[in-house]
Order: structure tokens, then C-alpha cells, then sequence
């Protein structure tokens, strides 16, 4: 039964070339669009992994504590939500990181007599940490230890930063949902149209003696194997551009920490479900539309 | 005619478009096996009588019983059993263009849930009865007007329906092929079928000897009975 | 004359509105999609730009220089390519910013006797000089100058990111022009699909006598005119979006050096165009194969 | 009858579709004004001469000249004027469904660049002429068999054009309404236009004395000549 439709969709996609080309063309774009958006934002989501990674907090600690207590600290903080983990800077390390940095200014310490630096912790943030605020609340938390003279945190650029990735990811996020819709609804209103057009025939069929199921199973199908082969073909584009588009950057003056990938399989998958979705969608709209008369 | 046991059973029925009344107060039997004219001029309410019963058009006023069905009252999921008693000859043929003439008269029993080699061999058997078996092939926009109506005639009597409506079968025919024809449709009835046919051929009523239903402004001017 | 194509173009759209709406449905959403990646893409380039104003070499002038020398080497400087302006930091201004930004090791600064820093530049860069490689040059060409002692420049997080500023950049050029041509296309395929249903009709006008020229025209007018009111109702919805997330996000977290602006008019009122031209182009493929039988 | 310079000059012509021979050597002048039938059975190829005259298919080999116009060498841009020298009755009606029964008919004069005025009236009066006035701003899938064909023929002689080309112009209509049709054509031809009429109903053939070429299998096989 089912095989007989089955012959009976690709008979029709064989009787209706052009508008079945045509029909997977505008699935196909819209793919294209979608997985390159999908691309772009998977990357970025990457990239933004990497540079979040690097927030730190300093904390310093009051001068004569001794070591013990310094380690029972570490311990406390390591178990809050949100840190990833926590390293011990003495005061000796801190003044040889002072030196190098300061290339410039080195007389400025080989000037003194005493390290006048503190001893402190490096309180690395988990990155799934997003919002600035929690930062925040971790560091106030952090200072109310008596062990603690001050934390600093938020070199200012990161905090700026923080503001700045929340946009992207909410404008990602906001746009994944636009670009993914408007997809959905091109390809089901291309599909009307193509129903449209073919509204002659399938009253015949009905006048015939057709079951609504009879007319409905082909269209299906068709709907199906359109929306599947209209995202095959539109990944299979982007993947040209991206092999392209790769050939063409500078790699070196771009890939330090991270290197651009292509959307993961899952996410194809996803894609061609999601196009066949949309395949049946138009399908279904229109055919319930004309079994109603 | 023999069997006097009505297959079609039509109850003051009226149908309108709009404010337009295609029939009005119609009231009559058709009798299983029973052989009709039914006649009357251009815009007199023929189609629409024939529409009204395979469910072409719903139905504005009365009652229509085919078969033992109401047809005011079937439901949807009845309704292609309803339209498989009949084959019908439609006035402006209604094939499907981009389908051959082989598919589309397939088409037919494929509905009807027929077997792949069955429907080959009775495809073959009706394109020979109304001689196009050799454009079986061809896409109905490449035939001539007379063989477009010669394949609706085909697919009419494929499904070997119980009720057979024939609507101006033989305007676009010849003398000969519309001799040919009738002939067909009268083998069918002499078979068991029930023919309807309507015509304003006044020719081809003559030829025959049958019950005549005029109809003139949707209104039932006269009715022969069955002869 | 071109009022009559009109009336009949119009005379049209009342005739098939379902075939119309949908297509004016999909182009709507053809346009939402290019014009939310515009918007995006537009405040990404007004961030950056935010971003990169702040590059700036630090060039250390040698100890000793006369104040006149210092001046004709800013002269000099600042009528370098990229460079946007320059600014003097004397010795005591270095020392004061120093001790301001070592708020916890600020012992390490009164502990001193003399100050050991010396005099230097402050080199503001052009933000339109995007390339790390062309600072660099800049800052080498300085460094070549016997009053300068070293440059500085090019903290490695501001150096990181350019690179990745530079992807962002490459890729939304690349993005753009896939979903721009996708969206054209998307559209003419769809007009393609509305003419296909209307073919017949075309043909019976050839047959009772119509010039090409009759034929074509109020087809055009109708593309125009579905490319336009899809343009309009695409931007308008990105509005009503754009609306949403603008009361939807945090503004205090988020709009500290910069505030997130609709799409230009200019840039609508291009997409409008585009859009009208996706219209007449779907047009006229289809009337060109039509016409050429 | 009357004038002897022939508008239409048939050279040898041929039309194949495809492997199938449609028309075969046919050769023959049409005089100005004459009243022409064109008979034979189904699938004979009158049709297909039709078409060729209004280049609704291109001609496979020989020549047709029509009003001077050779029409195997005729230039894109003058097609249009050559087919409207025609009004033709189309076999399939060729009624644009979603234009109504005015839109339809204006639409010729619309093409031929008529001003809009003398559009509603010549539309007014070509639909009193077939009797369908009352039927004006209905859509064509709305009427019956018979109306749709007597838009038709409304639309061909509302141009005013100097060729009546009738495909089967009364299959679909009934005997008082086929001899008013009949009757229209006849004052159209006295009034100068060239009929040419294809149909295989013998009865009008009958009706009206005129000359006769009647087609079998594409073959020219008699022409009786004007009479
Ligand atoms: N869908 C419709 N909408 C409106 N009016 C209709 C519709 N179908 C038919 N009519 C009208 O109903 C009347 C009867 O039409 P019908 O088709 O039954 O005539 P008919 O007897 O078959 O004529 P013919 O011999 O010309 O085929 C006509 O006046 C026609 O215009
Ligand atoms: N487009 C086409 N492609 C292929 N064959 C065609 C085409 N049009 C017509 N034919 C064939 O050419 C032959 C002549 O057709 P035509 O339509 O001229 O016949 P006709 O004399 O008008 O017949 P009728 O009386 O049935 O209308 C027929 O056999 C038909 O099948
Ligand atoms: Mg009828
Ligand atoms: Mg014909």
C-alpha cells in the first residue's frame, strides 16, 4: 500500500518536472540560509567559549596569614558555584609577574627593597558563568572572608565584553528563531503555490472516487522527499562556500586559539528533519484546506 | 423496462448559485437498469442534475437517495464509495493533462484499489472499445476534441459502474463514432447498468427508443416514463 | 498607456488573491530574513568600530629629549597614514596614572625616590586601519625615529581579537551575499511558480492577438508591486521584533559604550529596491522562456 | 460568390507532431469573403488546419499566406497583428476562468487597443448577439457547457475581424440556439468577413449551402469548390 504511493509520488515528481525543481530550489535556498546562520553562530559559540575561559578573579589575601588557612580558603572557594578552580600566587611569583610585565618600567622594581605585593589566589570562572552580575555576587562573596583584603575582577574590557557576547548570543538565539520560521513558511507557502496549481487534478481525482487518504499519501511523500533533498542540496552548497571561504582567509592571522569548523552532523540532521518538516507543513496546510470543501 | 426497483430517488430538490436556481422542485425515479435521456436546452439544468447526483455539487434543498444512500446526509469518509457507482462522462472531459492517457484512466482503478495487472488488461479493454488504443500513450492535450471524449468515455466504464452518466457524450464526435459509442453504452446497459444521458442531440434521442426527462429553466417539463 | 498596465496589473491582483498573498507572504519573509542579518550585521560594525577606537601604540621618548624635538616628532607622527592623533604624556602624568591603576600594590609607588619613568606618546590609530599587520608597521616605522626609545603596542587579547574581528567581518560579507542571493532568488523562483500556474491564460491572450509587450507589462508592474509591499510588510515585522528585544534585554548590562539602532533608512530603503527587483527578476525569467516558445 | 482574390493560399503544407502526420499535402485558396466548411471525422486534422492559419502551431513544411503575410517567414513582432485578422471559436472554449464573462471578451478589444468606452459597448452588444447579457460578470466555470460556448463566439466576432475562424461552434448547444448562431455567422459573412467553419455536425452542413473541403486522416479528400 504504502509502496504504491510511494510510486505514485515519484511518478508525479516525474509528470511535474519543472515545478518540482523548482519547488526543491526554494527548499534548497532556504536551507542555505538557515545553515549558514547555523555555521556562522556555531563558530562564534565556539569562539566566545574560548575568550570566556580567560575570566579570572584575583583575590588578595590580608598579610601574615599562614599557609593553612590560606589552603582551607582555596578549599571554600573551589566548591562555590560557578569556579572552575583556584591556584595559589605568593607574593614572590606575583612581583616576578610584576617585573615582566612592566618591561618598560623595570628600574621601578629593581628599586625596591621589600616585595610590597600580597600574596593572592587565582579564582578561574567556570564560562557556563554568563552574566556579569554572578560574577559579581561570587566576588563580594569571596571578600567577606576574614582572610580576604580585596578582590578584583572585570578588567574593564571583559566587562564591557560580557555585555557586549550576551547581546550576540540573545541576537543569535532571537535570529536562529526568525531566519527558521521565515524558512519553514517560505517552503510551505512554495509548496501551496505548487498545490495551487494543481487543484484541477486533484478535484478530478476526488470526482473519481479518490479517498481523502488516496490523494493525501503522495503529497506526503512528495512533500517529504522534497524537503529532504532541497536541504541535502542546500548543505552541500554551503559546504562549497565554507571550503571556499576557508581557502580564502588568512588562517594564520586568524586561528590562534580556535579553528573554524563546519556545522557538526547532528546539526545537518536536524536541518534536512526540519525541511522535510516543512515540506509536509505546506503539504498539510493546503491539503486540509481543499479536503474541507 | 424489467427490474422496476428505483436506484435513484430524487425528492422536490432544488440547487441554487446564489440567487441564480439551476433546478428547481424536482421530483423523480430512475429505476435500476433503466435507460434515460434526459434533455432540455443550453443552461436548462442538465449538468447540474447529473453534478448533484455523484456529489459534483452539494445539494440546496430536498433529498437524493442513490443506492439506498442519502445523499444530504452521507458522510465524508462514504462519499468516494458513493462517486465509485458511477462512471462519468463529464461535459468538458476532466482529464488530467499531465498524465497519459493510460494513467489516467488507471487513475480510476487504482482508486477502486485494483491489482497492478488487472488494471493493465482492463485499461487495454476499454481504450479498444472506444478505438484509441494505440494513443495510450499520447497526453490528452495532443488528441483531437472527439478523441479527448472518446478517453472520458473509456475512463467512465472502467470501473464497470453500476450508473453510468454520460453528459453530451457525443457533441465533439462524428456520425460514425457516435454511432459507435451508443452502441457501447447500450451493450453496457443490456449488461445491467443504469445509463443516463444528457443531450440536446435530438438526433441521437431518436435513434433510440428510452425514457426522456425534460428539464427548461431547472423545471421538469416532461417526463415519458420508463418505455 | 502605462495607466492602462497598471489598471490590468491591479485588475490581476484582485483576480487571484490567494496566488498573490502567498507570494507577497514569501517574499515578506525572504526580506525579514536579509534585513534581520542587516541589523545585526549593523550594530556588530558600530560595536566594533566603538571597539577599535580604542588601539593606541604607546611610543617611550629617550631620556633627556628637548621638548622642542618631542614636538616636531608628534608633527611628524601625526601626519603618519592611520593615525588619528597624538597626544604628549610627560614622566609625572605616567606616574600618577600609574599609581592610579596599582590601587593595591601602591606601596611599590611611594616607596619611591625618583621617578623612573620616562617621557612618552600616546598614538591614537585610525579605527578604519583594520589590519594588526599595518600597526605594526606603523609602530615599527616609529621605533625608527633616534628620539624613540621603544613603542608599545598591541595588548595580546586587542591583538587576538582583530584576528577574530576580521573573520566576523569576512563572514558577514560572506553571509550577506548568500542570503541576499538567496532571497532574490527565492523570490523569482516563487513568481516562477505563480506564472507557471498561469500560464494557460497567457497563452490564450497570444492566441487572441496580444503583443509581447501586453503580455509582459502589467506582469512586471504586478512584480514590482509584490516585491515592494513584501519589502514594506518584512521590514515592518522586523520591527515589531526588533521592538520586542530591545524591552526584552537588560539595557543597563549591556548598552555601556554603545546603543543598539534600527536598520538606517537608507539601507530600507535599498532592501525595498532589492526586494522589487527579486520581483521583476522572477518575472522576467519566466516571461523570457514563456515569450521565447 | 461574389469576390475572387483569395485571402488564404494553402501550398503544400504538412504538420507533424512528432512520428504523427496531422495534415498531409494539403493545397488550397480561400477567397475574401467566401463561407467555407471544413468537415471530417474525428481526429481528421480540421482543428490542426485551423491552427496553422492563426499560427497556433508552426507549420512543418510548405506555405500558408494569409492577407499577403507568408506565415512560414513572418517576424515575431507582426504575429500578433496577423491573429487579429482572425476571430477564432475555439473547439476548447479557451475562456480564462478567473476573469469574468466581460473581462474576457474586453480583453480582445483591450489587445487591439480600443478606447474604453466603445469597449462596453461592443462588449454590451457581441453578448446580446449570442444571447448571454444576463450573464456579464459571471465567471466561465460557473456557466454551463452551452453558455461557455457562446462566450466564445461573442469574444470572436467582437473585434470585428475579417476571418471567422468556428471550431465546432454549436457541439455544445441545442438546436434553437446552434441555427442563431448559424444565423449570426451568416450576417457577419454578408457582411464581409471570411467564414470558415470546421464541424462534423451534417445537419448544419445541411442547413446552409456553402462550399465544403472535407479532411480524412489529414488528406485533403474532396473540396466542392465555391458555390
Ligand atoms: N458553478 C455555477 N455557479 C453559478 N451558476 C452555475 C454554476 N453551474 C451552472 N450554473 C448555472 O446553472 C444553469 C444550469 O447549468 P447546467 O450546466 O446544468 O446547464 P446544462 O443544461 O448542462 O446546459 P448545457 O447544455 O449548455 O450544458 C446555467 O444557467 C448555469 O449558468
Ligand atoms: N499537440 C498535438 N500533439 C500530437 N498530436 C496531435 C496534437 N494535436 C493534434 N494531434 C493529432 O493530430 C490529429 C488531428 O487532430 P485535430 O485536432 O486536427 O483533429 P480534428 O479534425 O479537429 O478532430 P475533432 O473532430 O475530434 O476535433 C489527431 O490524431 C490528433 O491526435
Ligand atoms: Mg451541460
Ligand atoms: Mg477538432
Amino acid at each position: 500500500m504504502m509502496l504504491m504511493f510511494l510510486k505514485r509520488a515519484l511518478l508525479d515528481l516525474k509528470n511535474n518536472p519543472l515545478l518540482h525543481t523548482v519547488t526543491v530550489i526554494v527548499i534548497a535556498l532556504s536551507v542555505l540560509i538557515v545553515s549558514t546562520f547555523m555555521l556562522f553562530s556555531f563558530n562564534m559559540a565556539k569562539m566566545i567559549t574560548v575568550w570566556e575561559s580567560g575570566v579570572r578573579l584575583i583575590v588578595y589575601i590580608k598579610p601574615g596569614i599562614p599557609m593553612a588557612e590560606i589552603e582551607t580558603l582555596m578549599d571554600d572557594i573551589s566548591h562555590m558555584s560557578g569556579v572552575k578552580n583556584v591556584r595559589f600566587i605568593s607574593k614572590q611569583e606575583a612581583l616576578a609577574k610584576l617585573a615582566k610585565k612592566m618591561n618598560k618600567q623595570l628600574s621601578l622594581i629593581e628599586n625596591l627593597d621589600k616585595n610590597p605585593l600580597p600574596d593572592a589566589l587565582e579564582v578561574w570562572i567556570n564560562p557556563a558563568m554568563k552574566q556579569w552580575k554572578e560574577i559579581e555576587r561570587l566576588a563580594i562573596h569571596i571578600e567577606s572572608s576574614h582572610l580576604v583584603d580585596d578582590v578584583e575582577y572585570g578588567k574593564n574590557w571583559l566587562k564591557k565584553f560580557t555585555g557586549i557576547l550576551n547581546i550576540l548570543r540573545f541576537s543569535a538565539v532571537m535570529m536562529s528563531l526568525i531566519f527558521f520560521l521565515a524558512a519553514v513558511f517560505i517552503v510551505a507557502n512554495t509548496i501551496r503555490l505548487v498545490f495551487y496549481s494543481r487543484i484541477e487534478e486533484l478535484k478530478i481525482m476526488r470526482l473519481v472516487g479518490a479517498t481523502d487518504r488516496f490523494i493525501k499519501m503522495p503529497f506526503y511523500i512528495q512533500g517529504l522527499i522534497q524537503g529532504a533533498a532541497g536541504g541535502l542540496i542546500g548543505i552541500v552548497i554551503l559546504y562549497v562556500f565554507f571550503i571556499i571561504m576557508l581557502s580564502s582567509i588568512d588562517i594564520d592571522a586568524v586561528a590562534y586559539s580556535f579553528s573554524i569548523e563546519f556545522i557538526p552532523v547532528k546539526s545537518m540532521i536536524i536541518i534536512i528533519f526540519c525541511s522535510m518538516f516543512a515540506g509536509w507543513l505546506g503539504c498539510y496546510i493546503s491539503l486540509r484546506r481543499f479536503l474541507k470543501q | 423496462m424489467g427490474n422496476s426497483a428505483p436506484i435513484i430517488r430524487i425528492f422536490h430538490v432544488y440547487k441554487r448559485y446564489g440567487s441564480q436556481t439551476a433546478l428547481a422542485d424536482i421530483t423523480l425515479d430512475i429505476n435500476a437498469k433503466e435507460f434515460v435521456f434526459v434533455t432540455g436546452p443550453s443552461g436548462a439544468g442538465k449538468t447540474t442534475l447529473l453534478k448533484l447526483l455523484y456529489l459534483g455539487e452539494p445539494i440546496s434543498e430536498g433529498h437524493i437517495i442513490v443506492d439506498g444512500m442519502n445523499l444530504t446526509r452521507i458522510k465524508r469518509d462514504r462519499m468516494p464509495f458513493l462517486r465509485r457507482l458511477f462512471g462519468v462522462i463529464f461535459q468538458d472531459y476532466n482529464l488530467i493533462p499531465n498524465k497519459t492517457v493510460y494513467e489516467n484512466i488507471a487513475l480510476v482503478l487504482e482508486i477502486a484499489g485494483h491489482k497492478r495487472n488487472m488494471i493493465t488488461k482492463k485499461v487495454g479493454s476499454v481504450l479498444r472499445a472506444v478505438g484509441m488504443e494505440d494513443r495510450m500513450n499520447a497526453y490528452p492535450p495532443s488528441l483531437s476534441g472527439g478523441e479527448q471524449q472518446k478517453i472520458t468515455i473509456a475512463r467512465a466504464i472502467a470501473g464497470d459502474p453500476k450508473i453510468i452518466l454520460a453528459d453530451e457524450p457525443t457533441g465533439s464526435l462524428d456520425e460514425d463514432s457516435a454511432g459507435d459509442i451508443m452502441n457501447l453504452l447500450r451493450v453496457l446497459h443490456a449488461r445491467g447498468a443504469t445509463v443516463i444521458i444528457a443531450t440536446h442531440d435530438k438526433e441521437l434521442i431518436r435513434s433510440i427508443p428510452a425514457r426522456q426527462i425534460r428539464l427548461d429553466h431547472g423545471h421538469l417539463r416532461e417526463d415519458t416514463g420508463s418505455i
